[in-house]
């Protein structure tokens, strides 16, 4: 094709390769979680995602302890202020003004408060940016504790009723109906009878209820993947059930489970707030995300902030997860390797 | 009839309101919940009641000033001397398909009403102990139509009581006291008053297109009605409510011509023209219970009692918490409800103001209390509502006490009413936050709520003098109006110098109401409205 | 012969979380009007990859079109729209997959997807290319078209699948049929089959074929001309006889070493050492050179350029260089050469 | 070869049984595997070849019919401990060496998951040795202990998943179209450690493939299937040079040969199964055409193959 | 298939029975009583007890219901005078079902746009805005976008009615506040699966044929994308169906779910155990439709089901 250009001879010597020395790969290796972790620093949403989260929970647990407020000191002389906030006040947002009877009011004026509350305070006059945090950290319990549950409980249920399938598979179907056919109030009010409101409460409640969505969707991913050959393989080298179901259906079930458990986070953070309506829930100065914004949403026309703030909170842990769940997923999933 | 907090916390039990254009005579309120039955000897809900108040009537009728006014009984009924038969006139009534009222239809209702196997919730709590032998029929020892209550001939009724009641007119305005048709109710079966075809009226207004379970129903001018000439409002639409914001949107839209207020808004409203706030007779409070299911408790030490009930700022509460008109009670029986029938005097005027919030005593009691009881700490539970408001109030009281008594320490116990009445029944709390309002116009509705046994003292209060001067007060002095009503004082004042219970406040009302709405009645004891006078004036 | 397809100097890459993967490293070749053109080569040596960018089937978000031209026609398909490509997809270069199993859509009756192009690029009414459909069954082979029409694929075998596949990419008559294994999965009683239904197609629509397998059977079988992909380039190219008889590439060498012998005895097979070059980072030089055993210094410096063995024969090895020390290639190979007419004089010069 | 190590008695494995989508993909499966040989299992896909493999190990539990292993049933009721040492015995290589290595698990534990199952490992430091001995064994180094699968190229990770059956020491392997997905070279890596192990170790294997070339290269003797059923059984030289079942025929005609001028002349034969013309209740049965050679044939059949049988 | 519809159809049953059973005597450990009003004196709530059969033993009691439910028969309403269970239901059961069905009908067609935008202009701000809508959809309650709408749509510009029921043009902002879960659920289950499905080989020759990508996602990856979609969206049908307490509420709303959550709260039995029932047999009832569902989405399921 082209005219051979000139070459020192030399080179034409053979090289004498030792080609056995051939089998290697230039990959650097890494653990499985180094890998993962490499992704999810190249995942820009996930890295938002991760530091929004540290962020939050962060002011979380710092948050009840930035203001002079406790957050379940009351002082009826400054309830229901709107927030106000040094600095911004200027710019003529949170500068403890609202509209009240169709004009607006400065209600720190109105009420000779000279303090400022960053969220505002609600009916009984407790500072709202320290509840919030406070409930913040509540929430993200519920939010760990439902997406434990799930992944314990509803993962196993799924994942072996499918797995042993047949009859087994059809009696642990039924049981699911049954659960699910029996509504969860009714089971909830009788916990009232033998359990104290508190977070324990709450932690039952969830493992009662939270997993049954998840066991429906793992046990259709397991059906499909337990005839993998991967298992098979395990299966003629004699591992037992248990052992298949953990190591090997498991984390090949990552993602949907990651994408469920998005799902029941959300649920569960409202269901507290529910268990706190009939009296499950929380303690009274104790509060949770939830349980501010149903507290709220009543008066939200008058009083929008006492809603406001834990929702945009709410809002913004779900998008931390959600973006931290999607980056999760590719990075675990090994399709999305080389 | 007994206030739990949901209803209590004025999250408005109903609004109501009229509106139309011109002279068009329309009303357009809502109530809080359905009516949950129309068949008068089932009366026991608010809301029933309200209903029944408007299609039906029965002897008497509560006017503007909540003074029984003549309703089917043609005159002022003929007393015996001792005041233990009534004689009545039934007047020239029709009902709404034309057949007359006549005495038998009363003496048919009030048999049914008592009745063991009707299980009619009131009959027995209202009769038992004022209508001859209805205490006895409503255990089943007796036949129905034992029942002191005669027709003598079609329109002329006697009813001979078990004692003098001085309240017995006042009675005569309540449901379950109303006539019923035997005919027209026996034809119908089963289906009777189950919706509004199944039904006759006797009342001002018929009640038209309820299908017994629906959110929405109207009341039309009744055109066989006695007096139709005094009604003036054409029609009301009324529909079902739950939500205090979704009312007030209804109002501000003009969709309601009354709506109530919940504490917040009231805030918001207070320089509208259009709020009204208004008293009613209803009272919150602490319920101390001394026996928790069989054993002594903390709260059997007066000196303990005592300490809770001074250590409350109620007035902070009631100002800010609430703040629609509610007022500190530190007192049992409410104010401008019950007045002397010869003075004419509040009852408040003879106690006045008793346990009022002092929180050096509270502390001091709260010292001795705890010495006696050889502690320095107590853990005590308050069982309350779980609306919104009560849960509130909760808040508030956890935090006073434990602010202000130290080494107390409150649980909140915040569940479904009706899993109170569970608990209350069992008395299974240490604290709780109860509410009552009259069933007619006496005293008497509330001083007999604590003695031993009573049916609002399930809380292991007993004393001796107290049960006495009630039974007293039932019996020997019926008769002797001063006599009586001193009695009751002396007897409030005994169960507030026992700390029995702690008063918190007594109940008001903040409604938006429309300026055009006139004469829109409200009652401080059985059905809460009268439509019957209303009109718009636009 | 007409030149229907240029391929000149392809480099595709695809951005991955572990860096950039240079597929495609330079490829060059062309594609004649009615011929046969066998692609075969390493797994992973490019060969879908080159294909499937010829119809700009890469995934977008990975893969990055570097530098070259596809000349289809004398017109750049690398230049064109999206809009054109959806007109000359399916039209004029159609595309057969490697897994008949999986490239039928499983809930769509397979008559609505042979209909599919034909409804596209053809404007035929619903009845004409219903019609048109059965014909095409038909011409596959599949017997009792009308009650085929209306199935689903799982209601097919896999060889009845593959024909349903084919009879869509020839639907419209295409210039350019590209087939990626289109027989890997099947047997070979049913390969055979669809080898010799390929063979009387384009004999009467006189398609030009790229096809694309592992089985150099096959590619005797159908092959006009053969080029031969290692590393992400063309390494050798020409008449299937030269390829078979006359390999120049010593990759390609091994490749031919490696098959057993119907005839063979119990000797252990040759395999070409160590694995494919990484293409993340691929080696400076000659990128086989690595596991060549008759490796020069040179490979290890600079790559090889394409040396002309004979008008229609290129391969791109510095043993071809006239500098070149003489190999003997390994004895499977000669035993090939033997069989080829100008077998001496290729062998005595050792390269050219 | 005279030892028989596995002995299949009309092995039957339906599916569905008794819903109208009923599938006999394996239909009364008659033969017997020698210590140290390979058999090789030919015929067309969905023939039931995978069925019969992962019947005979045990991943399906047979309709009908005995495997005997050593003499041993192997569907008979089995306790863990007496199913634990049969799978120690008895192990299988799959299809795909993608989909049969878990991705999410480094090669290291798959190739040390049946170690541990049967503790064949005394130590950690034990453990690692025996997995290194097997990469070493399989034509990898230390060094891949730590990777995972995707790392690989197709033909290593074939080997793995040999290491991985490997690695309980068995005595029999299955071996299910190890080969199929590979390019030729990497195709000839694996079929050379197939038979330097053979050597070594004295294993036995049933060897399932699509290309026959590979098939006759590697097997002993050859069973082809057609349909569930075994129509042709005997060794692969005999099977080249006296294909008798018109099936097998067929099949051999179609292989194609790396040769463009033999492929230019090549006839092809096709099968019809109705060239036999059974009777209904005719026997059709396995039998012994010539000694060690098995046709699926009826009593007329069995008459003209002795006939048309070329011996050497 | 039928032999396989008659089949679930019996287990349905013996299911249905199980939740009857269980939720019967679940209801008997329930705290409170219908009748513990404060002024009904011990021998009347006796009375009370009598006539609705509660003062039998319990399994008499329950002898009586499964009995009265063989003959169709629920019991009565402790809260309606006189009302029986059916009729009662029967009357709510509409505007929570229209809610319901709108809600799930606009949610889940708004949810698969959406979610079907997002997978073919994947990481591209559309994809992102879909993502923040479904976040926005799960993550806030329902209540909250009730309210808020009534705000400010009915209140503020009087588009629609604030409450009541009066047909279509009050079901509106109920709708749309319900419709924002299936919203989400649409949007992030289409999305995921469409990535999924828009990889495989049958899409890439659809590509090959030259359909454009909005033939392929709706003509192609769709239909294949449904299953894990239907498999969730079909039990949240009926928990939209059964009624939203809040939202029901806060738009005065004659329906179900609120009716329910009352009647637990007011022990009446009755109702408790006729519409658990109901709704019982309706997420039944859907998981089988689903199950159907699934073959004629994907025709394939037909033959692993074993129905032909
Ligand atoms: N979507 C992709 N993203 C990243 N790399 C890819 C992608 N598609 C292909 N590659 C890489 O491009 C190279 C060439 O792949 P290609 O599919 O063309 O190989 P092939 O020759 O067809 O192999 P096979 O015979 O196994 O089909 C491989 O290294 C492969 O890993
Ligand atoms: N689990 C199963 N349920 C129902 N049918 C099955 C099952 N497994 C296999 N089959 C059917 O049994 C028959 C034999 O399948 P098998 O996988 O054994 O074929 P094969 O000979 O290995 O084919 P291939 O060469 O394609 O791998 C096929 O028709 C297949 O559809
Ligand atoms: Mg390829
Ligand atoms: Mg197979």
């Amino acid at each position: 094709m082209n005219q051979p250009e000139k070459i020192s001879k030399e080179l034409f010597q053979p090289a004498n390769i030792d080609t056995s020395s051939g089998e290697r790969i230039a990959k650097p290796s890494l653990n499985y979680w180094q890998d993962a972790w490499l992704r999810v620093k190249k995942n820009k949403g996930a890295l938002f995602a991760l530091i929004l989260l540290i962020i939050l929970a962060f002011m979380a647990f710092a948050g009840p302890h930035m203001t002079k407020h406790n957050y379940k000191e009351q002082n009826l002389a400054f309830a229901n202020l709107p927030p106000k906030v040094p600095g911004l006040e200027k710019l003529g947002i949170f500068d403890g003004k609202m509209q009240l009877g169709g004009q607006e009011v400065d209600m720190y004026e109105r009420k000779n408060v000279d303090e400022y509350f960053w969220f505002g305070t609600d009916g009984l006059g407790r500072d709202l940016f320290a509840r919030t945090w406070k409930g913040t950290q509540i929430s993200l319990y519920i939010a760990i504790l439902a997406a434990f549950i799930d992944m314990v409980i509803g993962v196993a249920y799924g994942g072996i009723s499918a797995f042993y399938g047949g009859r087994t598979d059809n009696i642990m179907q039924r049981i699911l109906e049954v659960l699910v056919g029996i509504p969860n109030i009714v089971v909830v009010i009788l916990m009232i009878l033998v359990l104290e409101p508190g977070i324990l409460s709450i932690t039952i409640a969830i493992t009662i209820t939270g997993w049954v969505g998840m066991a429906r969707v793992v046990r259709g991913q397991t059906l499909k993947l337990k005839s993998q050959e991967y298992v098979l393989a395990s299966r003629t080298l004699g591992e037992s059930n248990g052992k298949i179901i953990f190591k090997h259906l498991i984390p090949n079930l990552a993602s949907v489970i990651i994408i469920n458990t998005m799902f029941t986070i959300p649920s569960a953070i409202f269901f507290e707030a529910f268990l706190s309506f009939i009296g499950l829930g929380l303690q009274a100065p104790a509060a949770s995300l939830g349980t501010l914004i149903e507290d709220g949403y009543r008066t939200m026309q008058i009083l929008p902030h006492i809603m406001l703030f834990p929702a945009i909170i709410i809002c913004l842990l779900m998008i931390a997860f959600n973006l931290l769940a999607d980056g999760l997923r590719d990075a675990l999933d090994p399709k999305m390797r080389d | 009839y007994g206030k739990d907090e949901e209803k209590a916390s004025n999250e408005g039990s109903k609004g109501d309101t009229g509106t139309k254009t011109k002279t068009e005579q329309v009303l357009n309120t809502y109530e809080t919940a359905e009516i949950p039955t129309m068949n008068t000897i089932m009366a026991q809900d608010a809301v029933s009641l309200n209903v029944m108040n408007q299609v039906f009537e029965g002897l008497m009728r509560l006017d503007k000033d909540n003074k029984p006014t003549l309703g089917m009984a043609a005159e002022e009924p003929q007393k015996n001397e001792d005041g233990t038969v009534y004689t009545f006139k039934i007047r020239d009534a029709k009902w709404s398909n034309g057949t007359p009222v006549t005495a038998n239809d009363f003496v048919y209702a009030w048999q049914q009403t008592i009745d063991p196997k009707n299980a009619t919730p009131y009959g027995a709590y209202m009769m038992g102990g004022v209508i001859k032998n209805a205490a006895e029929i409503g255990e089943g020892k007796m036949a129905p139509d034992q029942l002191g209550v005669k027709a003598i001939d079609d329109k002329t009724l006697e009813v001979t009581l078990e004692r003098p009641v001085p309240y017995f007119l006042s009675l005569m305005t309540f449901p379950i006291f109303y006539p019923q048709n035997q005919e027209f109710v026996e034809s119908k079966g089963d289906q009777y008053a189950t919706n509004s075809d199944n039904m006759i009226y006797n009342g001002p207004f018929t009640l038209s297109d309820w299908n017994g379970t629906g959110l929405s129903w109207k009341y039309k001018k009744n055109d066989s009605y006695w007096d139709k000439d005094t009604v003036q409002l054409t029609q009301v639409n009324v529909n079902v409510v739950k939500e205090t914001g979704t009312a007030v949107n209804l109002y501000k839209t003009g969709k309601v011509d009354r709506a109530a207020l919940s504490a917040e808004y009231v805030t918001q409203y207070e320089n509208d023209p259009d709020l009204n706030k208004y008293l009613e007779p209803t009272i919150f409070w602490f319920k101390f219970n001394q026996e928790r299911t069989g054993k002594k408790t903390a709260l059997a030490n007066k000196n303990i009692r005592m300490a809770l009930s001074l250590a409350v700022d109620k007035q902070s509460m009631v100002d800010t918490v609430l703040a629609n008109g509610s007022v500190v009670a530190n007192y049992e029986v409410p104010k401008e409800f019950a007045f002397n029938p010869e003075s004419g005097d509040d009852f408040r005027k003879g106690n006045g103001d008793m346990n009022e919030y002092n929180l050096d005593k509270a502390k001091e009691y709260w010292k001795k209390g705890l010495e006696e009881l050889g502690t320095d700490k107590l853990d005590l539970e308050i069982l309350g509502g779980d609306s919104e408001v009560s849960k509130n109030m909760d808040a508030y009281f956890k935090n006073q006490l434990e602010k202000n008594l130290e080494g107390l320490s409150i649980k909140l116990k915040e569940v479904p009413f009706k899993i109170r009445l569970d608990l209350d029944t069992k008395q299974d709390y240490d604290i709780q936050v109860a509410g009552w309002g009259p069933d007619y116009q006496d005293p008497m509705t509330f001083s007999d709520l604590f003695v031993t046994g009573g049916s609002q003292n399930k809380m292991g209060y007993s004393n001796p003098e107290y049960d006495k001067l009630i039974s007293d007060a039932k019996t020997t002095l019926a008769t002797d109006p001063q006599a009586r009503w001193e009695a009751l004082q002396k007897a409030e004042k005994i169960l507030m110098d026992d700390a029995a219970i702690s008063p918190l406040y007594q109940r008001a009302k903040a409604v938006l109401q429309q300026k055009y709405v006139k004469d829109l009645y409200v009652h401080p004891f059985g059905p809460e409205f009268s439509y019957k006078w209303t009109h718009i004036e636009k | 012969m007409e030149k229907l397809l240029e391929v000149k100097d392809l480099h595709i890459s695809f951005h991955t979380f572990a860096g950039e993967v240079q597929a495609i490293r330079g490829v060059n070749f062309d594609l004649y009007k009615g011929e046969t053109l066998a692609i075969v080569g390493e797994s992973g040596s490019g060969k879908s990859v080159t294909t499937k960018s010829i119809m700009r089937l890469l995934p977008e978000q990975s893969a990055e079109f570097k530098s070259g031209e596809i000349l289809f026609n004398n017109k750049d398909l690398t230049k064109a729209s999206e809009k054109e490509m959806q007109k000359i997809r399916g039209k004029d270069i159609s595309m057969i997959f490697q897994d008949p199993m999986t490239s039928l859509n499983p809930t769509m009756t397979v008559g609505k997807q042979i209909m599919e192009p034909l409804l596209k690029h053809q404007n035929l009414g619903k009845a004409e290319a219903r019609n048109r459909a059965l014909e095409l069954l038909k011409l596959v082979g599949i017997p009792k078209p009308e009650v085929r029409l209306k199935q689903y694929p799982h209601q097919f075998s896999g060889g009845m699948r593959q024909r349903v596949v084919i009879a869509i990419a020839l639907a419209c008559n295409p210039q350019v049929l590209i087939a990626d294994e289109p027989t890997t999965a099947l047997d070979v009683t049913i390969q055979a089959q669809i080898l010799e239904l390929m063979k009387a197609l384009q004999k009467k629509i006189d398609t030009s074929i790229i096809f694309i397998t592992h089985d150099l059977g096959v590619v005797a079988n159908v092959a006009d001309r053969v080029a031969v992909m290692y590393g992400g380039k063309i390494v050798e190219v020409g008449t299937v006889d030269e390829i078979f008889y006359n390999p120049q590439h010593p990759y390609t060498w091994g490749l031919i070493s490696s098959m057993p012998n119907l005839d063979a005895a119990d000797a252990e097979l040759y395999a070409i050492p160590g694995t494919p070059p990484d293409l993340l980072d691929p080696p400076k030089g000659d990128a086989f050179a690595a596991r060549n055993e008759f490796a020069l210094k040179i490979d290890l410096e600079k790559e090889p350029p394409m040396f002309k063995v004979s008008d229609t024969h290129y391969a791109a090895t510095w043993l071809l260089h006239p500098d070149a020390p003489k190999v003997e290639p390994p004895e499977a190979v000669k035993v090939r050469m033997r069989k080829f007419p100008s077998a001496k004089t290729s062998l005595s010069k050792g390269g050219r | 070869m005279a030892e028989k190590l596995l002995e299949i008695k009309n092995l039957k494995q339906h599916f569905n049984v008794g819903r109208p989508n009923e599938v006999k993909a394996v239909d009364g499966l008659t033969f017997d595997i020698y210590k140290g040989e390979t058999l090789g299992l030919v015929g067309e896909s969905g023939c039931g070849k995978s069925t019969t493999g992962r019947t005979i190990i045990r991943l399906y539990d047979a309709t009908d019919g005995e495997v005997l292993f050593d003499g041993e049933n192997v569907h008979g009721k089995k306790s863990r401990a007496e199913l634990k040492k049969f799978n120690r015995k008895m192990q299988m290589i799959f299809q795909d060496p993608y989909a049969s290595l878990n991705p999410r698990m480094k090669v290291a534990d798959i190739i040390a998951e049946g170690i541990d199952i049967h503790g064949l490992a005394k130590s950690k430091e034990e453990r690692m040795k025996i997995v290194y001995d097997l990469l070493e064994t399989v034509g990898l180094n230390k060094e891949h202990a730590n990777r995972y699968p995707h790392e690989f190229s197709g033909g290593q990770r074939q080997r793995i998943g040999i290491a991985r059956a490997l690695a309980v020491d068995p005595e029999f392997i299955i071996a299910d179209e190890p080969i199929s997905a590979l390019d030729v070279s990497i195709q000839a890596q694996v079929v050379n450690l197939l038979k330097k192990l053979q050597k070594e170790k004295g294993l036995t294997y049933l060897f399932i493939a699509h290309d026959l070339s590979m098939v006759k290269y590697i097997s002993d003797r050859i069973g082809v299937m057609y349909f569930g059923k075994l129509v042709e059984l005997t060794t692969s030289e005999k099977l080249y040079k006296n294909p008798l079942h018109p099936y097998t025929q067929s099949l051999l005609s179609a292989i194609p040969l790396p040769d463009p001028e033999y492929e230019r002349s090549r006839k092809r034969k096709t099968y019809d199964p109705n060239v036999h013309d059974y009777k209904d209740g005719e026997d059709v049965q396995m039998r012994e055409v010539a000694p060690g050679h098995f046709v699926l044939c009826s009593e007329k059949e069995f008459v003209q193959y002795q006939a048309q049988y070329k011996h050497d | 298939m039928t032999k396989y519809v008659l089949q679930r159809v019996i287990y349905m049953i013996i299911t249905l029975f199980i939740i009857a059973s269980f939720t019967f005597f679940l209801m008997k450990i329930l705290p409170g009583s219908p009748f513990n009003d404060q002024k009904l004196s011990a021998e009347q709530v006796h009375i009370m007890n009598e006539k609705y059969g509660l003062n039998d033993p319990v399994p008499v009691q329950y002898a009586h219901y499964i009995f009265g439910l063989l003959k169709g028969d629920m019991g009565v309403s402790f809260q309606f005078d006189n009302h029986g269970v059916t009729e009662l239901i029967l009357e709510r059961i509409g505007p929570s079902a229209m809610l319901g069905f709108q809600a799930m009908f606009v949610g889940t067609l708004l949810g698969v746009i959406l979610g079907v935008l997002a997978a073919i202009y994947q990481n591209t701000w559309v994809d992102y805005s879909s993502t923040f809508i479904a976040v926005l959809g799960k993550s806030i309650p329902s209540f909250v976008f009730a309210a808020l709408l009534q705000y400010v749509l009915a209140v503020k510009f009087e588009i629609f009615p604030v409450a009541f029921w009066n047909g279509f043009s009050s079901s509106i902002l109920p709708t749309i506040a319900l419709a924002m879960f299936p919203i989400a659920t649409g949007a992030r289950f289409m999305r995921s699966e469409l990535i999924e499905v828009l990889g495989s080989d049958y899409i890439t020759l659809a590509k090959a044929k030259g359909a454009s990508s909005f033939e392929i996602a709706f003509k192609h990856a769709f239909r294949n994308a449904l299953i894990p979609l239907i498999t969730v969206l079909g039990p949240l049908a009926v928990s939209l169906m059964s009624g939203s307490l809040v939202v029901e509420k806060i738009f005065s709303i004659p329906g179900i779910g609120e009716q329910f959550v009352k009647s637990i709260m007011t022990n009446d039995y009755p109702i408790i155990m006729g519409t658990t029932l109901l709704f019982a047999f309706a997420l039944i009832a859907i998981i089988l439709v689903v199950d159907l569902l699934y073959g004629v989405i994907d025709p394939r399921i037909r033959l692993a089901g074993g129905k032909k």
